[in-house]
């Protein structure tokens, strides 16, 4: 048993959010199919590593922005599981009250800025938060979670000169899964090592083991103190693979079932159970304590949503406006 | 005739157009190997080639920046956006670039470029993934506006922007997609720019219906007409050029105006044909011109929201029992 | 009551509101060193230095969307446009996002966010500098939408969007900033929204004058008075939302409607005023309603061609006088 | 004298046109003050040998983009100043018929898409230029010319990333005068080596000094060498000065008068012309017979756009679409 710098509360926790976050799809993909979800679905199956790695390395009031397959980070930053299910089954008790839906979740209580439909349309959002963290001279940091296909688009290259240029306190956060939608990362970026491109933005560019849990928590460890002391932004990129479709229900015609059953002999979360049992010398008491409690919690969180009521028709016209024209429709 | 659906003769008549012009391709995310998100383009890779069929990354930008600038060099391209929601991601080149090449260039520069846009909501989809577009650039000058009801004039007018010299915004409706309709087999069929269609003739009322709500409108019509109300159904087809005469000769007759579109009611394409009547044809009306739209919210996730924000049929014959009861 | 220009007064508005509250800074392009584009910031960059006023790279997403991020956790950003021609360069932000970001969370978003935005033809600018986008987002729910015409109202409505909770975009028209006007002392001084002005009384005709026509509609009153005809000059002042009361209550005062704007005309923002009046007003129409605006292409930059798209007082003054000859 | 490969005659004309530049550029300002051309004008004087350099290394058939600041860009491709200066003077003659102005002059046969009002508006259409070449296998190449500032907009890191990956036949030209508008470089852009950022695209980054013209038009002759011979698009930036204000009449507050006047030490027009006579031993007689040509022609080209009519005030409808639709007003 090696020697470790992080405790087994600490391990046990990491542990929980990665159980919790594969649940939380495997169950959210089933109740979809029975009828409860009504919209679509970008699971995170494989990536839970890189949402609860980086997330852990943050603190409380630290914010993230997510992305259209943000449910790990969501659950990761301190998303509750039943306002989560209950905002997929658009009910009045879930984070958006039924508005937002799987790609909007958003808790400014918990940091968390949104999740987006827009690919990189986070991005600057996460910058301009950081922005204001500098300005307030608040030693908060803003992380922003997007994908590898984000990175061809102009806001990721002006949020990330911004930031650059101006030093401010961001994490850019890219999930490279080799695939946006159904075309390969080679066949979207003109260069594979999307890291190379932090130095265009003078700040240093991380890649790491996106499917090991501890490697991205101590990179994103590293980034944050870095943006804390004042002295700028990090790009990271972790390697990591999404196991299902695009969305629920992706032929997936554009890759191999060769691919995709290699990639499952590393998957993030088994994985890290077995170093856990035998490198960390966790008992598997204590890790079938933590399954049965992620078991617990969602069966808690699909009858949470099941039983919530559905929103009232007019109150469409509720929260577009803070004042009192909100409901006016002109 | 044929009968195929609204997708199919898109696809047919792209792929009968690469067959017919070498330089006619097909630029945009995921419409290779994955066949187009909506599944339109199909095969069309393995017909033509990865060279003619070019998946791209997602920059929109890029992707309808080049378009205009392989269109000013000879090729015809056609675009596609996945999502009309991502127009504005591309916002300059769309607005400033395509709009304008032509005009700026002292009418020299020819823009023979298609983009094909998908529009409306597919259902619990939320804010970003579900709007209409229709009208957010019909206020630019320089592009032309197609908003294709059904498979002939999908098939119609795209051949028509395909084979046109000037930028053409396509919108697809998502929810139009399966339906099926006979198209014409004439390889050539083409519908001109600027020609509305009564899709239904009728005395009492008009009923502009826009796009996807064309199948709404006739379902309104067969439910008044059983009440007695009979409605004329205009069917636009391209909202720029606008055939104001079409319109402006059934409100003659039928002294009553309905426009109908999923758009938001706030300045959506229904206010530019509400405005022209209103300058044109007042004379002729004998009440108030009504819009039947999506409220003025963002599209909710909710169904139960959602259905209360976009038009429903009922909306509209709601709305025609209201205009035939009224007087002036 | 002090008098100044339209450019000092929303100067002092920022530089007020900047000492007033230390979470309100200003970011945009040139806005520091140089004073920005149009001279507007002025000196701020000595008074409250470049932490607070932010000079950025030529990156409008960046900077639209850094804007809405520091508004959500605490910030109240002026972000300044130079050009209303660049809106769509951040696009996305601005429709997608921006607007949304409260619906989407549910209602749970404040989004303290002004968004300075210069509108109008400053003469011979051509296609890309010349645009009036009062109109291009008011189909886009979420945002609201400004038109200050004088330095009083430039002054109230500004600091009525710094202090509000959601974002606002601020169109300043660049043939405005030097034009003089009175302003009220009261250092709160604060215009709300959705209050439209009667700035001339008259029994013949409305006429709703937006942002920088509304000096040409006065000219144009002033002209048609000597004629014998009395307009009823209407200042909307902001377009989102729309004061539809006074408008209703001038026309049914008047039984005409003239709606002039800088912007094209086809989906112009007077589209939707036309539009809601012939829904609601209709019956006390007694003749069509006009619009006087840019004609339907782009910006020429010949000062002769300009002249010929861009609304004149002659064209408001010929539509008064057909208007008023007019009998339905 | 040094051996040179250099003809006489082409050296010749690389100085003809660097003054030709440069005079009808202070022609132009004279003409504004005196009333003849309504519009702005952004000059390009210092600016003359990027211009001519990378011009004189494409074919006629190959293809540019240009900028606010295109003057030169656009007599290097072979603009004749009089059509340029009957636009800039708005009248029926000009490229444009005076519906263009200084911002969009276009001549397609001179392979000139446009000048454009919009920062990086014409990098992605230069690219899809190149996408055409290459479609068509056709031999030609794109080149999209834009400034520093221009860098930091998302439609440049979209395009160079499109045309490196597909390795287009464009050569993407930044001039970097060290400023845009009132705002230094350093800035705008999180790097000051704004050639890092080629590698973010698997392109090479060439740093060139953009005030010796025979360096410019080497640096863009092996661009595209390269790019027609199917290896792809390169990345040059020029370092040069903007000698006059951003625009006419710009107070310059931002810089000092020291600066500009160390920058006049390296004028490129003159320095060339310093090296003709003591470098490549060209006669002064020569010279100055180019130089009495540039003055000829720009007499007559301010003679012919005074005397070109103005636009009639209709034909404003006309030039939006190419068929039956233009004119119509709906
Ligand atoms: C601006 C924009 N363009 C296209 C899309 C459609 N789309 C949604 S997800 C996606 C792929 C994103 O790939 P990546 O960034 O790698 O994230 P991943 O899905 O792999 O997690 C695309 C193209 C979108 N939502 N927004
Ligand atoms: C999208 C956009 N943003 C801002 C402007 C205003 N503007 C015109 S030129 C300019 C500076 C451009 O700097 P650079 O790219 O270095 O070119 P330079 O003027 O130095 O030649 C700016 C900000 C514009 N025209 N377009
Ligand atoms: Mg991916
Ligand atoms: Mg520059």
């Amino acid at each position: 048993m090696s020697e470790t710098p992080y405790t087994t509360e600490m391990l046990l926790d990491l542990y929980h959010q990665m159980a919790l976050v594969r649940e939380f799809e495997l169950r959210a993909i089933n109740e979809r199919r029975a009828g409860l979800i009504p919209g679509f679905i970008h699971s995170c199956v494989g990536q839970e590593a890189t949402a609860v790695g980086a997330c852990a390395a943050l603190a409380s009031d630290d914010v993230i922005t997510s992305t259209h397959r943000g449910h790990g980070h969501l659950i990761a930053k301190g998303g509750e599981p039943r306002y989560m299910m209950a905002e997929l089954a658009a009910r009045t008790t879930g984070y958006c009250g039924g508005k937002g839906g799987s790609l909007h979740m958003t808790d400014f209580s918990l940091g968390i800025l949104g999740a987006n439909g827009i690919v990189a349309g986070g991005i600057p959002i996460a910058t301009g938060a950081a922005l204001a963290f500098q300005q307030k001279r608040e030693p908060r940091v803003a992380l922003a979670f997007f994908g590898d296909g984000a990175t061809n688009e102009g806001a990721f290259h002006e949020a990330l000169n911004l930031a650059g240029l101006w030093k401010l306190p961001a994490i850019f956060f890219c999930e490279n899964n080799l695939y946006g939608e159904g075309t390969p990362q080679d066949k979207q970026a003109a260069v594979t090592d999307l890291a190379v491109r932090a130095e265009g933005y003078a700040m240093p560019g991380v890649t790491v083991d996106g499917n090991d849990v501890l490697a991205v928590y101590e990179a994103t460890k590293t980034a944050a103190d870095r943006a804390r002391r004042g002295d700028g932004p990090t790009l990271i990129v972790a390697k990591t693979y999404r196991q299902r479709g695009h969305y629920e229900g992706d032929p997936m015609v554009y890759r191999s079932r060769a691919e995709m059953d290699d990639w499952k002999q590393h998957d993030p979360v088994p994985d890290f159970r077995v170093r856990l049992l035998a490198e960390f010398g966790v008992s598997e008491s204590e890790i079938t304590g933590v399954e049965g409690r992620v078991q617990a919690a969602l069966d808690e969180a699909v009858a949470f949503a099941a039983a919530s009521p559905k929103p009232e028709p007019e109150t469409a016209l509720a929260g577009v406006y803070a004042d009192t024209h909100d409901g006016l429709v002109f | 005739m044929r009968t195929m659906t609204y997708s199919q003769a898109i696809y047919e008549t792209m792929r009968e157009e690469m067959a017919r012009d070498p330089n006619v391709v097909l630029i945009g995310e995921d419409v290779g190997a994955f066949g187009g998100v909506w599944g339109v383009s199909g095969d069309l890779v393995t017909l033509y080639g990865e060279d003619r069929v070019r998946d791209t990354p997602i920059s929109e930008t890029a992707i309808v920046g080049a378009g205009l600038g392989a269109a000013m060099v000879g090729l015809r391209p056609i675009i596609e956006i996945m999502f009309g929601d991502f127009m504005p991601v591309a916002g300059d080149q769309l607005v400033n670039q395509v709009a304008k090449a032509r005009y700026m260039s002292g009418g020299k520069a020819k823009i023979p470029l298609t983009i094909r846009v998908t529009t409306g909501a597919p259902g619990s989809a939320a804010a970003q993934h579900s709007q209409s577009p229709e009208g957010w650039f019909m206020n630019v000058p320089g592009l032309k506006v197609a908003v294709p009801a059904t498979a002939a004039d999908a098939m119609g007018l795209l051949r028509t922007a395909i084979r046109g010299e000037d930028p053409v915004l396509f919108f697809e409706h998502k929810m139009l997609y399966a339906v099926q309709g006979e198209v014409p087999d004439d390889a050539d069929h083409a519908t001109p720019f600027g020609e509305a269609v009564v899709r239904r003739e009728g005395r009492d009322l008009t009923l502009v219906a826009i796009g996807g709500m064309l199948p709404m409108a006739m379902q309104a019509a067969q439910t008044l007409a059983g009440e007695g109300i009979e409605v004329e159904v205009v069917d636009p087809r391209t909202l720029v050029p606008l055939d104001k005469e079409t319109i402006l000769a059934s409100v003659r007759k039928t002294s009553r105006l309905i426009i109908a579109h999923e758009a938001h009611k706030r300045l959506g394409p229904g206010a530019e044909i509400a405005a022209m009547v209103a300058e044109e044809g007042i004379g002729s009306l004998d009440g108030p011109i009504m819009r039947v739209a999506a409220r003025n919210v963002p599209l909710p996730y909710s169904p139960d929201l959602e259905r209360f924000v976009l038009p429903q049929v009922e909306d509209i014959v709601e709305a025609a029992r209201g205009l035939v009861g009224y007087r002036l």
